[in-house]
């Protein structure tokens, strides 16, 4: 993964050093006041949220998250911040977007954010997805919410030009999420699923071994479960192309400090020595030769 | 004008407030501007290289959290090449936090720490003493008097005392840190908590105890630091669940000197900044010219007999 | 069905459920079942007449209370003459709470309340002890073990050792306790914490120090009684932040066999009786037939060393 | 005050004995769900509170008072109930009312409930004004929100065909707060305020005698400020007419059980021996005579 470059969306803004005495320009990371723009449900768990930001968030590259400042409500005081990757981010629009399942204190404070409303989102933070240079073939491997962290990777790889399939896996077709906007931003989408077993790795392996024929993959990415980390990391040693893996882990800060986010890597690819990352800041895309499973 | 700063001895700070050790890091730096806080205060590191504990390493408790990091170290080394120069570029003193697993090695990382660019150490005593059945030093009187010894006899830079509330009386511990030649306290760390998950019966972190921190914490905190604060006469710098203005102004008048702000720093990266001006728009308020003047003001009840009351 | 008794020594209990000292009083009487709990624990009593704290008693913090209450009391003949018969018309067995100035007068009060109709007596070792510079009994393991010795000798009823939680070593008051013959461990009462009013910069409550009680507090008190319970063989009785079944289950989880809810009966005269309804709930659900079963059931995580990691 | 009876409203709700074992003819204090059905603003800072209440609630007596538990609103999380004195309670209507000043965490969530929303007001709690038995002239003198606590009195001793002469302080005529409603209720209304001295404590006293020579008071009642409290207590010693005073103090548990809301009493009228007394259990209401200031 050498001559790799990290994936940037756009300049990063331009800032004026005078208004903070010189200062700012080294100033990339903020807590971002964002106004609700609308927080929809997308179905009976999972809502959609589009916040106006101001620019140092709009320079959320691919695989990096923000940590909300989720509001109370009702008997719910979140405490900490919660972790959320980027969905999609639109400069020109100045939005920013998130995919998010309602499930604890903190995402059930966010469900109750109405249109106007502002929300702290601090970031953009964390090392995204790295895309070889002159990459011709991307696949992305998601799902459930999992989805919401490649979107982006998506979309980005094809306005580099690269050809982008994205395998959504979910339970049954009805569940399938974000398929139309992955083709939409150009994506060659293959849903698969539990009900017709389609979702099994064996298939899902199968898969991309003859798309790899077909167009040989410069990058394979994923996040999240254990299952696909292990399908990515024999499928990218058998097929010799670099695999990036998106993980979580219960954050603190989000911002290196508390060293909360750890969990276990092998020094390098193959190497027997373990040792603790932080997955906010040294991640929380990693190369998944270097992932084990937890 | 507000006069803001304070002295810790002969460390002049420019205002009374200062990250507490582990809850900041170079990333700050892209988030505020570090030269407006008093002191710069970095995560304790040991001689050794460690991993720290298992994850996971966090529960979310109410108005608190629950952390169990352990002392993940990358060593002298580490911080002399890359954090002492890095911090180097801010204005405020740096203070080091050092922890060891003897009395001899604490000595001898302050020595290894005593470089230029580093203001003062701060010794994180809340960790288990190798040589004493792995009761913390800070627990008990005699280990913490000889810790801060052996460091004063290493280096010329100040040395702070970092207490543990994890005891039954801080005072004699706060006693035995000025005896032994600290010049200055901080109280205090995090107090051994616990949580369960009920549906899985395991503990909310992995180590099954860990600190808990930040807003919940500070009525006990505050007490203690209070009660080091009486016990001593060197400077007590108060930490324990600082995210306001107002926070930081009890621990003011509850007799310390400067303030440490810990995980508030998690919650919101301009805790501290924000701690700062609204500290000065109180003295504003208030016609205070100094903030020192606050330290120790709090006016206790006249004790009002219930006798006494008879004649009113 | 599930079997909900407790047995603390020869005593059973049909639910783990009962009052803390001092946060409970005839008045309840008037708004819920008394015969649904599983015990009645009254109000710290002392021989000699006490008025108590100078107000204010009481300042609101976040999730909990800091109360400055003393030990007003009335005395052994108002307990026996007023609070024996009254209790005497419900069905849970009554523990008298005692607190006294020196060993021999916890003896003694113990002899005094001797009577049928009292089933346990519970000392309240949080209080100074007049003859040791006023360091609380309970931070002194030779004075712990010394009061319920005293109290054993005088009495054929249950002895409960109330532990103090503001010490470095629980486990060593627990065993000193255990040593003196105590039949069950109460962890434990408050930790002592203060607030101040910035505006006043009095101190909120007049007495300047009082304990924190209520939810904010579970987490530290939890871990106590965890190490308590470690540290002993007779059972122990957690208190400390219980509002909910939930907190109930995390401190049977931890070992404690029974649990005592305090600031909650304050916000919720039907705390109690909803513990012991989700208590049920809970045990239903996961098909657990005697609550007994989850005493002690925690089960930590598996030590994963960090190596071992290597070769998954 | 021997004679006197404390005053029944209404009969004490008749429960049936079956449905609780037998136990609940005792329990005359509940945590009563009520709902809101109105919460409206009477000045800037007032807030007038109706709620639908069930049986036990209704048998409130007049200077008893709720323990109500304040809703959370954004980030006041209110954890101890707040204690707020009976305005009126009409037991046909089955309603019970408040008058509550905004002021901090509990009564600015108080103040966002909506009609409709569920309020938890625990009681009745505590020991009302004693009425002397065919009493004949009562004095109700008050200021600011003391009103609400002296306002069911008023009420109640005009229902038992006693004279009631109210005197209401304030600062500005413009400040004065249910003054129709006392008239409503048959009470002769006097308002001093601040601005042309009418509110002067010497001014008031000679009210008072004037109207004592009049028709003689069988009761002076008064409630909050030291000042009112030691003309009452002059007046009471010069004219020999019983006085009660209804108090405040920061509150526990609201049921006599945590011995936190105490002030100093006298043993008895004119005793040098002092003792403390719960404001929520032996009080609200005391003996002016036995009572000392703060
Ligand atoms: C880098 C990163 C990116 C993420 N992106 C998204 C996203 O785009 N959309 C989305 O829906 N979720 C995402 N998550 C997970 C999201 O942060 C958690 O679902 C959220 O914090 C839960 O908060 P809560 O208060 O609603 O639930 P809580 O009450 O805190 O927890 C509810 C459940 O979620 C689990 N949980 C809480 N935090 C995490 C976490 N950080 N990782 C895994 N499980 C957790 C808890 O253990 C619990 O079982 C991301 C997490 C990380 C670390
Ligand atoms: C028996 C009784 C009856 C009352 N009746 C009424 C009433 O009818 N209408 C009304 O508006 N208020 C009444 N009060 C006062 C009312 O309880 C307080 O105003 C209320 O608790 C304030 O709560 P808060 O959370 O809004 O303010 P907080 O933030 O708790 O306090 C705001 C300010 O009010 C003071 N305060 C808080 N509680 C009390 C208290 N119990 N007594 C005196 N001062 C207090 C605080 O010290 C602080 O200065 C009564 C109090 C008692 C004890
Ligand atoms: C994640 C985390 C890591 C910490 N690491 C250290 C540490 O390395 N050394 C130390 O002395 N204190 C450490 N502390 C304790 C804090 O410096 C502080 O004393 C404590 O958190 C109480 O302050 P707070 O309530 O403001 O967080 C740590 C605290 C947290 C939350
Ligand atoms: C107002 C009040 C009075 C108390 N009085 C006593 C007492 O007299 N004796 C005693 O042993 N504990 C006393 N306690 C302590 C409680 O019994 C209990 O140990 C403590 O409040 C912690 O439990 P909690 O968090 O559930 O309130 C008192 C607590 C409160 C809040
Ligand atoms: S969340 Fe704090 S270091 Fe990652
Ligand atoms: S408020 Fe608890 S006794 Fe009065």
């Amino acid at each position: 993964m050498t001559n790799s470059v990290p994936i940037p969306l756009q300049p990063a803004p331009s800032t004026a050093a005078s208004s903070c005495g010189g200062h700012c320009a080294d100033f990339t990371i903020a807590e971002n006041l964002c106004q609700v723009l609308s927080n929809a449900w997308v179905n009976a768990e999972y809502k959609h949220l589009v916040l106006k930001a101001p620019p140092i968030a709009l320079a959320v590259l691919p695989g990096q998250f923000f940590h909300l400042n989720c509001p109370p409500s009702g008997n719910d005081v979140p405490y900490l911040r919660r972790p959320m990757s980027l969905y999609r981010v639109s400069p020109q629009d100045c939005t920013i977007e998130f995919l998010y399942k309602v499930q604890g204190a903190g995402t059930r404070g966010l469900a109750t954010l109405e249109p106007g409303a502002t929300l702290d989102a601090f970031g953009p933070v964390g090392q995204g997805f790295t895309l070889p240079p002159q990459a011709r073939h991307v696949l992305v491997l998601a799902r459930g919410v999992g989805l919401a962290t490649m979107a982006p990777l998506a979309q980005h790889a094809v306005q580099r030009g690269a050809r982008v399939t994205a395998i959504l896996s979910a339970r049954s077709p009805a569940l399938v999420m974000s398929e139309q906007y992955l083709r939409s931003v150009g994506a060659d989408v293959i849903v698969v699923h539990d009900q017709d077993g389609s979702s099994d790795i064996a298939h899902i392996e199968k898969l991309v071994r003859e798309r790899h024929a077909q167009l040989p993959f410069d990058l394979l990415t994923t996040c999240g479960s254990n299952r696909f980390l292990l399908a990515l990391q024999r499928l990218g040693q058998e097929l010799d192309v670099p695999a990036q893996v998106a993980l979580e882990q219960l954050m603190g800060c989000a911002l290196g400090m508390c060293f909360a986010c750890v969990r276990p890597f092998r020094k390098s690819p193959g190497s027997e020595t373990m040792s603790y990352r932080r997955v906010c800041w040294d991640g929380p895309v990693f190369d998944a030769q270097e992932t084990v499973t937890w | 004008m507000v006069d803001m700063s304070v002295s810790i001895g002969k460390l002049t700070l420019q205002n009374p407030v200062m990250p507490g050790s582990g809850t900041f890091a170079e990333g700050m730096a892209k988030v505020i501007d570090l030269n407006g806080l008093g002191a710069i205060v970095t995560k304790t590191i040991t001689s050794d290289l460690r991993e720290g504990n298992t994850p996971p390493r966090v529960a979310e408790l109410r108005n608190s959290t629950l952390f169990s990091i352990g002392i993940p170290s990358k060593g002298p080394e580490h911080y002399l090449e890359e954090l002492v120069p890095f911090y180097r570029n801010y204005t405020p003193p740096l203070v080091a936090s050092i922890s060891a697993n003897t009395v001899e090695e604490f000595g001898e990382l302050a020595a290894r720490l005593s470089v230029p660019g580093v203001a003062a150490i701060e010794a994180n005593i809340s960790c288990p003493n190798l040589k004493k059945d792995g009761q913390a030093f800070g627990m008990d009187p005699q280990a913490t008097e000889a810790v801060i010894k052996a460091m004063k006899r290493n280096t010329d830079l100040q040395v702070w005392a970092k207490l543990s509330p994890n005891v039954g009386s801080i005072a004699v511990i706060a006693r035995a840190a000025e005896q032994g030649g600290a010049d200055a306290l901080v109280s205090s760390n995090a107090i051994l908590a616990m949580a369960i998950d009920i549906e899985s019966h395991q503990p909310k972190v992995a180590n099954l105890m860990g600190g808990i921190t930040g807003s919940a914490t500070k009525p006990i905190l505050l007490r203690m630091a209070y009660q080091a604060a009486q016990a001593v006469s060197i400077p007590v710098i108060g930490c324990g669940g600082i995210a306001t203005a107002e926070d930081a102004i009890e621990y003011l008048l509850a007799g310390c000197t400067a303030v440490q702000v810990g995980t508030a720093n998690f919650i919101s990266t301009s805790a501290m900044p924000r701690v700062i001006d609204d500290l000065q728009a109180y003295c504003v308020r208030r016609g205070i010219t100094r903030i020192r003047d606050l330290v120790g003001a709090m006016k206790v009840h006249e004790a009002k007999l219930l006798e006494a009351r008879a004649g009113l």
